[in-house]
């Protein structure tokens, strides 16, 4: 009974197909560990198939090389950077907006938080300092966005494709396009550590989604960028102060970029220019591909954390697999699509049933 | 009687590029009483209380709030003043649970973290006192029919700490049930010295529930303080049309016993919605569908013109079947329907009025695909005109029409498609008393030129009133079928009951 | 530039030549001839792909360095891009503008030999850099990099690598730059051709997209698709900094480690010992092309050659940087 | 009268604010040129002022350089290519959707029409078969991505985004990464030529501009684009075949992809599957700067052409004035912000008025 949809827009409007949300309609009650389960098996099933599948032919075609524990950490690590930026992301789109310039500020606040200046600084202070620069350079790329979009009434696509193309440039300028590296004591032996016998980015991003999914299912917050995303007129007139949310929206993806900035530093051991290049558009797809609605009123992180894994394994299943780049670019489309079908099915299975 | 007054609005106007919704309305409403603002589409009732939940700036104006003059900059200003809205266009977001929505901009929380058994135990005391425990605090709005939504935007104006509720055709997609127990809770409210401020076009409602009124017309104040149970009708339509109006179903016509079938229907069924329709419909004839809210006929609508895909059953018009699961093949058999969501179904918002007039028609004013826009333009201001659209420029867009005047516009697009089977689906919501008797002639003058007409609506005596034969649906059955002459409202109400008990 | 190579054409026999200055930096080591004397003032357009890595970034600073370092000279310098719709706007507007000389570094040599050949048919002396045009018409002189080179002597070295260490059965890993690159091709061509010399093949290759994080990325699904490799060559000493990273942070040196282009920071690390060697590809091509293109526009010969005129085709040694030499390099070793 | 917006609606989502569309409501009867202009002109008077700033900027750094016939060939001709596509994706963007796959089209149907099968029919024939070729493989990728998101339900997105990757790799390994050049006879005469003292190439853009203009303003395909995109509900309940209809809709930026491989096939003379990198973002950009709504529902050609001008224009008069890249990045980012909020006062103030 609670799963009806009114059939003349499910079967209309396309993008109404990707709903799903992690609220807990219809869970049974339980510890909050049972409903995240029940809320990211059931509602994802679509996804963990297709994650499986992804494994199980890497397995199979790679055998050894797949079922590893180093290789598992290999995909997790590279994983981690692009999916804090798709955890950030996730809230923008769930809002109802979009935002182009997150591989443009990665690079920025990577550059920023690496200057000769900044480096002096963290060397004589702590490296924390570098940690905060590029934070409050994501952060404040973000809220040059999240102004423009809520105040200065731009449309999302245009603005942050601004910032898109400012932000690099202004890395350019500050870097002299230069790659900078770092030599701060203390960075990159805590960053490229491993904690608990996992890598510290792995970490980070176990805590950034964690954090992340508490946000947005279990606060005000993320109940209201739900609302903003999904009918802004009724959110602004339940007295939600919308243009204010859209700014935080665009603060915290930027955040967002800015501890990805760092992650990507440390991984790295240098800061670029170049770095972050189109993250933009594969943010977006992991995080549509997870289920969140591209034009704001769903979301889901643990459908997120499931694009981003589906993509990294993919990455990786293909270079095991020692494929040429043409083939893996019309593999990586076709996979795509059949994963997306393959979820739309399942997931409409599990429904009427 | 003569409790103090709480709200007096003064002297508001309220422009919108080209129109001047309100134009020095003044509206006083005393503590505990249930007054009543009547006026026809567009009179600028859903502006004024707009204005006073803050949700528009008044031009001019003032506000006094218990002695004290107020501004309400926004909505929860408003709020904080213990004035809440239901507003006419439901404004819920899907994708939160209803508890969540109840609750939204007004969180149970600590330190921001939501506390969900607290706000879903509260959201379901609420719903409780509304008379509908069946919804589930936990359920997905977007999910809910839209008479949930409905009780879900009570409940949520409820949940204010208030003195005042603002309710904007709160009965527009309730049945007559579900009037009667929003009745009940309004009376709670006014024994705890709140006051509400009701919108309807049902008159038969503000004389049941409302203490006083006050009529709008064309954004002014025309009449108030009436005393709701003791006005006539008669005066209430003619402060608010500025005529006498004939408030009555118009004669039927004759349906000849062996004119042809042009819609039927047989063993059409869709599970989980409803099981074995049988309907025929008869070149000239009204076919009223009668239930309960959810008892499945919009569905049966909408499987008839393909808009879902039925289970099993055949529909034939004109003694063609027609292919199921195709709007396409529908309309070109000549079916129309007017959907029950204007708003989503039914309109474009953003586009003027005579495209959305013209968009089931677009191929007649082609020529190798091109449009003949000046034809286009005149036909459809021919039928806007015809249905007394206000304001009749066909250029607007069609968002910046009031309710009922968008609902003309969704009939105007079927009258000028001039189709041989027209679907109904609560043609009358929202539309006022004059409007609504126009509409009736409208309708039975259609089916004198031979259409064959299907009409739902909540309203029983408007489906025993306007149509010739009526089924009664109760939870996806036909539990009877006859001349609407020989059946009465209460006999309508017991089927359905008993409908629902076996 | 250091190392020339100068040839009339590609089948003459080739003339050790140093055709002036050592460009880069724009340091002015005076030849003798006075082609570094003021002449006419002189407008020249620069057009290179979007510098979206230290090598092009490098080209770019060197030819504006290099055009600084002539009082008669003024510098346009034309978006850089990889959209040849647009380079070749870029192109046409230099010719509008009648630019005196143009260089170009084309994102695609054959995307761009069209409107080439139109400048040179206006009159505008054309320096072709790095990729070659289609047509010898279409340019006055070019000056190429030799990318079949770089493969070819990566591959040698590999080969001697493996017979002076005499690895049985070596496991060789290719790192390659942007793969849809013609040069790409052309670098892996001469490594395979120079492996088969020696009777080897790459076991694995990857490419990455001449940016660190690309390189990082690359690295580290290579070293896991190889748990025991022998000889890595990676194209690019920019992409290099996360190739390099990558080991680190695999803990991964089992094997012999080839760069490419030479870096700086390439050959800091021949140096230290964290890299075996490293194939130069100098980014001061396009600094000669200014150079030279001065020298066309104000009608000057190269009077450091024994035949003056400008040589219609120049192209670059891609010699080997190892410990031994890598003093010598260092100049040459730009900061990426 | 015209210009009224549901105000609750536009005050909450920014999206709102760039309504703006073509239709003739409230312009003074006239010949069709008169209403063409005031429409152009009243519309979109703030992308006029736009464009007219940055030629008086233009004209008054470099002087004769910008303000001279030849600098207006090569602004066009540039315009030309990217401008081809961006009016097919005005199409799309109006009737509610989103193609990211427009730059890997080009790329793959430059490729097909140059390869030697393709070529040596033409030699034999006429090059008008690397014509057919080129829209042939448009239409087609153009069909793919119209089912997967029509009857596969995918979104837009998840789904152009898959063929931007598999067409882009499916012209690698058609080509071999190599550069095709191309030695048809009368190909590159034709299309490099003048006509009337105009470059083919912005004839051929000139004729898709109004043939896009008919097509949007005058039919009923037209009409129904804008319902679909405004409300898909509300189109197929008025007997709209929707589905079909947005197909027509990838397959017509299909085809204006395929027309630009053409004419970028004609202007370089190769064909490459380097062709049309980052055309998808340009592309959209322009569509969205000249006011048509992403999200659907409102479209106009007039402003997409001034968009694709806007970003031409801005293009030259950097390269003019001898801008290092990193700051013309940077200056972009700016002016294209600057561009749209002026636009948008202009049009306000315009509006009450
Ligand atoms: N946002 C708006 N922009 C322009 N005009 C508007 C807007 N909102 C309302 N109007 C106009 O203001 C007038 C009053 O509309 P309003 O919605 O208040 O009528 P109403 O009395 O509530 O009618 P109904 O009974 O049909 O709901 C109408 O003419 C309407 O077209
Ligand atoms: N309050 C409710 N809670 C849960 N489900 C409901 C509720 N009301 C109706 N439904 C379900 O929704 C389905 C369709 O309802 P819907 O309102 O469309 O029916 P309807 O007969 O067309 O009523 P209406 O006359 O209001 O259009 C029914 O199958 C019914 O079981
Ligand atoms: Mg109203
Ligand atoms: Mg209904």
């Amino acid at each position: 009974m609670s799963e009806q949809t009114p059939v003349p827009q499910a079967t209309t409007s396309p993008a109404d197909e990707h709903r799903r949300v992690e609220s807990v309609e219809g869970a049974p009650r339980g510890s909050a560990f049972g409903r995240f389960m029940s809320s990211s098996a059931g509602r994802n099933v679509g996804l963990v198939v297709a994650l499986l599948v992804l494994c199980v032919v890497g397995a199979a075609t790679t055998g050894q090389l797949f079922v590893d524990v180093d290789n598992a950490m290999t995909i997790l690590r590279y994983a981690s950077v692009i999916g804090v930026v798709a955890i950030g992301m996730t809230f923008v789109v769930t809002g109802g907006g979009f935002d182009l310039s997150v591989g443009a500020i990665v690079a920025l606040a990577s550059i920023w938080s690496t200057t000769v200046a900044t480096q002096t600084m963290a060397q004589d202070f702590h490296w924390i300092v570098m940690v905060f620069t590029a934070i409050a350079v994501g952060a404040g790329c973000g809220l040059v966005n999240g102004v423009l979009i809520a105040y200065g009434k731009m449309a999302p696509f245009i603005a942050t494709l601004a910032m898109m193309a400012a932000a690099r440039g202004l890395a350019e300028m500050i870097s002299d396009k230069r790659t900078q590296l770092v030599d701060v004591q203390g960075f990159g032996d805590f960053f490229s550590g491993d904690f608990l016998g996992l890598p510290v980015l792995v970490w980070i991003f176990a805590v950034v989604c964690a954090v992340a999914w508490v946000l947005l299912n279990r606060t005000t917050f993320g109940r209201r960028t739900i609302a903003v995303g999904g009918n802004a007129t009724a959110a602004r007139l339940a007295g939600i102060a919308v243009n204010r949310h859209t700014v935080l929206l665009y603060v915290l993806v930027g955040v967002a970029c800015g501890i990805a900035a760092v992650m990507l530093t440390a991984r790295t051991s240098t800061g670029s220019a170049q770095h972050g290049l189109l993250y933009e558009l594969d943010a977006i797809a992991m995080v549509v591909i997870g289920g969140t609605l591209l034009g704001g009123g769903r979301g889901t992180i643990v459908g997120t954390i499931f694009g981003v894994l589906i993509f990294s394994t993919l990455t990786n299943v293909f270079t095991l697999n020692n494929l040429d780049t043409s083939t893996q670019a019309v593999a990586k489309g076709a996979i795509i699509v059949i994963a997306v079908l393959l979820q739309q099915r399942v997931a409409a299975r599990s429904d009427t049933s | 009687m003569t409790a103090e007054t709480i709200l007096q609005m003064s002297d508001i106007v309220k422009t919108f590029p080209g129109v001047r919704a309100l134009d020095g309305v003044d509206l006083d409403v005393r503590k505990g009483e249930v007054h009543c603002l009547l006026g026809q589409n567009g009179a600028g009732k859903s502006t004024l209380i707009k204005v006073l939940s803050g949700a528009h700036q008044p031009d001019s104006g003032t506000i006094t709030w218990q002695g004290e003059r107020v501004r309400l900059n926004t909505p929860m200003a408003a709020m904080n003043q213990g004035i809440a809205t239901i507003y006419q266009e439901l404004d819920l977001v899907d994708g939160l649970s209803v508890a969540e929505n109840i609750y939204l901009g007004h969180e149970l929380a600590a330190a921001g973290f939501s506390r969900h058994g607290d706000t879903e135990r509260a959201a379901g005391r609420l719903l409780e006192r509304l008379g509908h425990p069946e919804i589930s605090p936990q359920q997905e709005v977007g999910k809910l029919p839209a008479a949930g939504q409905q009780i879900v935007s009570m409940a949520r104006a409820l949940s204010h700490d208030v003195q005042l509720i603002v309710m904007d055709e709160p009965s527009a997609v309730l049945d007559q049930e579900e009037v009667g127990r929003l009745f009940s809770v309004i009376r709670d409210l006014t024994a705890d010295d709140i006051a509400v401020i009701y919108i309807s076009h049902r008159l038969e409602e503000i004389r049941e529930i409302g203490d006083r009124v006050t009529v709008l017309k064309d954004g002014r104040t025309v009449a108030t303080g009436l005393s709701a149970p003791d006005t006539p009708t008669s005066e209430l339509i003619r402060e608010m049309t500025g005529r006498d109006v004939e408030y009555a179903f118009p004669e039927r016509g004759m349906t000849a016993e062996d004119a042809p079938v042009v819609l039927d229907v047989a063993g059409l069924s869709s599970p989980g919605d409803f099981t074995d329709v049988d309907l025929r419909v008869r070149r000239g004839e009204i076919v009223g569908l009668a239930g309960l809210v959810g008892s499945g006929r919009s569905e049966i609508l909408e499987t008839i013109y393909g808009a879902r895909k039925a289970g099993s059953g055949s529909v034939t018009v004109d003694g063609r079947r027609i292919r199921p699961g195709s709007v396409a093949a529908a309309v070109n058999a000549g079916v129309g329907l007017c959907p029950e969501e204007r708003k989503t179904q039914g309109l474009l918002l953003d586009e003027a009025i005579y495209r959305n007039v013209s968009l089931a028609t677009l191929g007649r004013f082609a020529r190798g695909g091109f449009l003949r826009r000046g034809d286009e333009r005149a036909q459809a201001e021919q039928h806007v005109r015809a249905l007394d659209v206000r304001p009749a420029d066909v250029e607007r867009t069609a968002g910046t029409l009031s309710g009922g005047n968008q609902q003309k516009i969704v009939l105007a697009r079927w009258l000028l498609r001039e189709c041989r089977v027209l679907l109904l689906d609560e043609p009358t919501r929202g539309v006022d008393v004059g409007a609504r008797s126009e509409l009736y002639a409208l309708v039975r003058r259609l089916a004198d030129e031979g259409v064959a007409v299907v009409l739902v609506s909540s309203e029983i005596p408007e489906v025993l009133g306007l149509a010739d034969r009526v089924l009664v649906l109760s939870e996806g059955h036909v539990v009877h079928e006859g001349q609407a002459d020989d059946i009465d409202e209460h006999q309508v109400l017991d089927l359905v009951m008993e409908g629902s008990a076996a | 530039a250091g190392a020339l190579v100068v040839g009339c054409t590609s089948n003459e026999p080739e003339e050790e030549a140093n055709a002036g200055g050592d460009g880069g930096e724009g340091g002015n080591a005076e030849p003798a001839g006075g082609n570094n004397e003021p002449g006419e003032e002189v407008t020249i357009g620069f057009s290179g792909p979007e510098a979206d890595h230290g090598w092009l970034a490098a080209v770019t600073d060197s030819a504006v360095a290099e055009a600084e370092s002539f009082e008669d000279v003024t510098l346009q310098v034309a978006e850089g891009t990889n959209d040849a719709n647009l380079q070749i706007s870029q192109i046409e507007t230099f010719i509008n503008q009648e630019v005196d000389a143009i260089v170009v570094l084309p994102s695609d040599g054959a995307q761009l030999t069209e409107v080439a050949t139109r400048a040179m048919d206006a009159g505008i002396p054309v320096v072709n850099v790095d990729r070659e045009f289609s047509s010898p018409d279409a340019s006055r002189t070019t000056i190429l990099g030799d990318n079949y080179g770089m493969g070819v002597t990566a591959g040698t070295y590999a080969c001697q690598l493996i017979e002076e260490n005499d690895i049985q059965d070596p496991v060789i890993a290719e790192i390659a730059g942007i793969d849809s690159l013609p040069l790409t091709q052309d670098r892996t061509q001469g490594f395979n051709d120079a492996l088969d010399k020696c009777g080897q093949t790459v076991d694995n290759r990857v490419a990455a997209e001449f940016t660190v994080e690309s390189g990082e990325a690359a690295a580290s699904n290579l070293l896991q698709a190889a748990p025991q490799i022998d000889i890595i060559w990676n194209h690019d000493d920019d992409q290099g900094v996360g190739v390099k990273q990558a080991f680190d942070n695999a803990g991964r040196d089992e094997f012999f480690f080839i760069g490419g282009a030479g870096s700086a920071n390439a050959m800091r690390w021949i140096k230290n010992g964290e890299m075996e060697a490293t194939v130069l590809y100098p980014p001061t091509q396009a600094a000669d092309g200014i150079r030279l293109a001065r020298l066309l526009a104000q009608d000057k010969g190269m009077s450091d050659l024994v035949q003056e005129d400008v040589p219609r085709r120049i192209v670059l040694d891609a010699p080997l940087v190892t410990a031994e030499n890598v003093d010598q390099y260092m100049h040459l070793g730009f900061e990426s």
